[in-house]
């Protein structure tokens, strides 16, 4: 925010500025610009700054001294310019380059003027008055100028209005998750599924386990020396329990303690104890 | 008290003014600044009291908060302001989720049980969110050393999930498809894992405490 | 058009509660989107119109505005709020607003084009005020050699100064009137004038609207 009076130079738009007034010098409100071009020494800079650049103090030259914008004259113009840039180059040199440049322009322009015009027969367009492109670069900006003055007078939010804005009490109205049955069925397979990668990790727990039921199953065998396959589970206990007797059974099959055999396919399995071996 | 030296009317559209354009909430020193009139406290305090009354009934309500007044949307309204925001709504952690799916389908189950299915310790702010969310209770206790609480599910928690009862929640992974994911060929020639067996499972919760991570080959 | 299946009390009240209830403008689409009844525009429209009438008469008006609609204070009452907050926002210096009105009425443009138009150099600290705001951002480049920025201005720009599109911003002061400004007996008395005179000039400035310095030299 700060940055934008600087870029008005500082002095002009601390001060509530006075639409009217061509400058502010220390602060008071400058309504016209001396005629006589005689500017106080200490305020050229502030006057000058007051200025948007050559195109605003050549306007403000034409429309001043009601100059006819599409007959200018030029010699008249171009003296005030000049006083005015003379004075800027002793004090604000680093302000002077585009004003020197229009300057120039302005210099130059009159002497086309003062040029005998082509002879018409020989030239088969209308010879283009050297000031047009003048006219058109000062219209131009003017449009520009005037453009710029109604955009600001559009109601500008923090300066003209202000939005609404209620409040909402978020602590109060504390927003629930939403669950549906899906959810929980997604849940629940994401539980299976971590069981399975995280088994790894698990390794011990998991062969103390199997290992338990493979003791528990040796010991029913002991017994009996042999069961139906199906005998061996226990249903109540859960699924894990399921896989985990599973697992032992086929466990004690690979390590020869037991003999798993099927007489024909969907026939029932018997698990026995593999003779000669024993379980302490 | 003193007769209002400015027309009510017009004073309330000052005080409504100021506060529907303030993010925060004004107190009263800053509202009777508003007025160029010397306003007692006890005027502006009437003003606003009236100012509420005019907006009963309307999807916003000014209310007097710790640091001052200001216009707020009604609870019962939030639903249009949550519209508003297409943010995501919020969801629960998978913690809570398996929590519940765990409770739904096995219940009833203490603690120890959630705890052995998952592998790893249920949090008490898990059961807690549930519980406050209304979807879980305590349905008594297992009769075994330390008693512990035996959870299930509540009427409102199906009312939320537009169930009309439990064995409307979606059926679980049959245990033939769970044991094939783990070791296919081995069960499609096990007779004696029948899909019976499965649903009865399903409908009695398991007698102590089952290592979740037990399903494993070694 | 359709009888409207929801109270239209209730339906402005909605509307009202959200429209309160929103920092930024909300669009059609979205205050449908309040609604579980399938509004067209036309009826939410109308109720818009509706409610903007209710609030006749108030310190605060809905407005629309390019990204939607929303509520803000009327700038008579500005002045309530200032009490609230003596801070003024700052003032733009006419650099600014300058190279403001040559981007919303040129765009997109370079800040070579700028600098044609208005003679003098463009500070950075300009487009950098511009562009803080949120008022002007880049479009891409112009192909020509050192790739200058293309500036326009953006949807917040129209949404701050209470337009709804480009073609709102305040028509341009017309050469003709320009020249007429000062002496307008002077214009219509020249001979030399004609206006065709005029037009050519016009025409000339609309041709080539971004002069190169160059051109001076004809």
């Amino acid at each position: 925010m700060v940055e934008l009076t600087l870029i008005d130079g500082g002095v002009a738009a601390e001060v509530e500025r006075d639409a009217s007034a061509v400058a502010h010098v220390y602060g008071r409100p400058v309504h016209e610009v001396p005629t006589d071009l005689y500017i106080p020494p200490e305020a050229l800079e502030i006057i000058l700054e007051s200025f948007e650049g050559p195109l605003d103090l050549l306007l403000y030259l034409i429309r001043r001294h009601n100059l006819d914008v599409l007959d200018i004259p030029m010699a008249e113009l171009t003296r005030q310019y000049l006083v005015y840039v003379e004075g800027m180059r002793h004090r604000y040199l680093e302000l002077a380059a585009e004003y020197l440049l229009m300057a120039a322009v302005l210099i130059e322009i009159k002497s086309r003027m003062l040029l005998p015009k082509p002879d018409a027969a020989t030239d088969e367009s209308e010879p283009e008055d050297p000031r047009a492109e003048l006219v058109r670069r000062l219209l131009e900006y003017e449009q520009m100028k005037l453009a710029a003055e109604r955009l600001d007078r559009l109601p500008q939010p923090g300066r003209d209005f202000s939005t609404v804005l209620v409040a909402t009490e978020p602590g109060q109205f504390l927003r629930v998750p939403d669950v549906n049955p899906e959810d929980l069925r997604q849940a629940w397979l994401g539980l299976l599924a971590r069981a399975r990668m995280t088994r790894h990790h698990k390794v011990t727990r998991e062969q103390l386990s199997v290992r338990e039921h493979m003791s528990r199953i040796l010991r029913t065998l002991k017994e009996r020396s042999y069961a139906e396959f199906t005998e061996l589970f226990d249903p109540d206990r859960g699924v894990p329990e399921l896989v985990v007797t599973l697992l032992a059974v086929l466990e004690l099959g690979k390590e020869y303690l037991v003999s798993i055999t099927q007489q024909a396919a969907f026939a029932p399995i018997y698990v026995s104890v593999k003779d000669g071996s024993s379980f302490d | 008290m003193e007769a209002l030296s400015i027309d009510p009317k017009q004073a309330k559209l000052i005080l409504e003014t100021a506060l529907l354009a303030s993010q925060e909430p004004l107190s009263l020193v800053q509202l009777k600044r508003l007025f160029d009139e010397d306003l007692d406290a006890d005027t502006v305090r009437r003003l606003l009291d009236d100012l509420r009354s005019d907006w009963d009934g309307r999807g916003v309500e000014l209310v007097s908060v710790a640091s001052g007044w200001r216009f707020q949307t009604r609870p019962q309204y939030q639903h249009v302001v949550d519209r508003l925001n297409p943010q995501r709504p919020p969801k629960y952690s998978r913690a809570v989720m398996e929590t519940l799916a765990i409770i739904a389908y096995r219940q009833p189950v203490t603690r120890g049980d959630i705890e052995d299915i998952r592998g790893v310790s249920v949090a008490s702010t898990v059961l807690k969110a549930l519980e406050g969310r209304g979807w879980v209770e305590s349905l008594g206790h297992r009769e075994v050393p330390g008693r512990p609480v035996l959870y299930g599910t509540t009427r409102q928690f199906l009312d939320d999930l537009s169930l009309r009862a439990l064995d409307e929640l979606p059926p679980l992974e049959e245990m033939g498809n769970l044991l094939d994911r783990i070791q296919p060929e081995l069960v499609s020639r096990s007779p004696g894992v029948s899909s019976e067996a499965d649903d009865e499972v399903v409908a009695v919760s398991d007698e102590d405490a089952v290592p979740g991570d037990a399903s494993l080959e070694n």
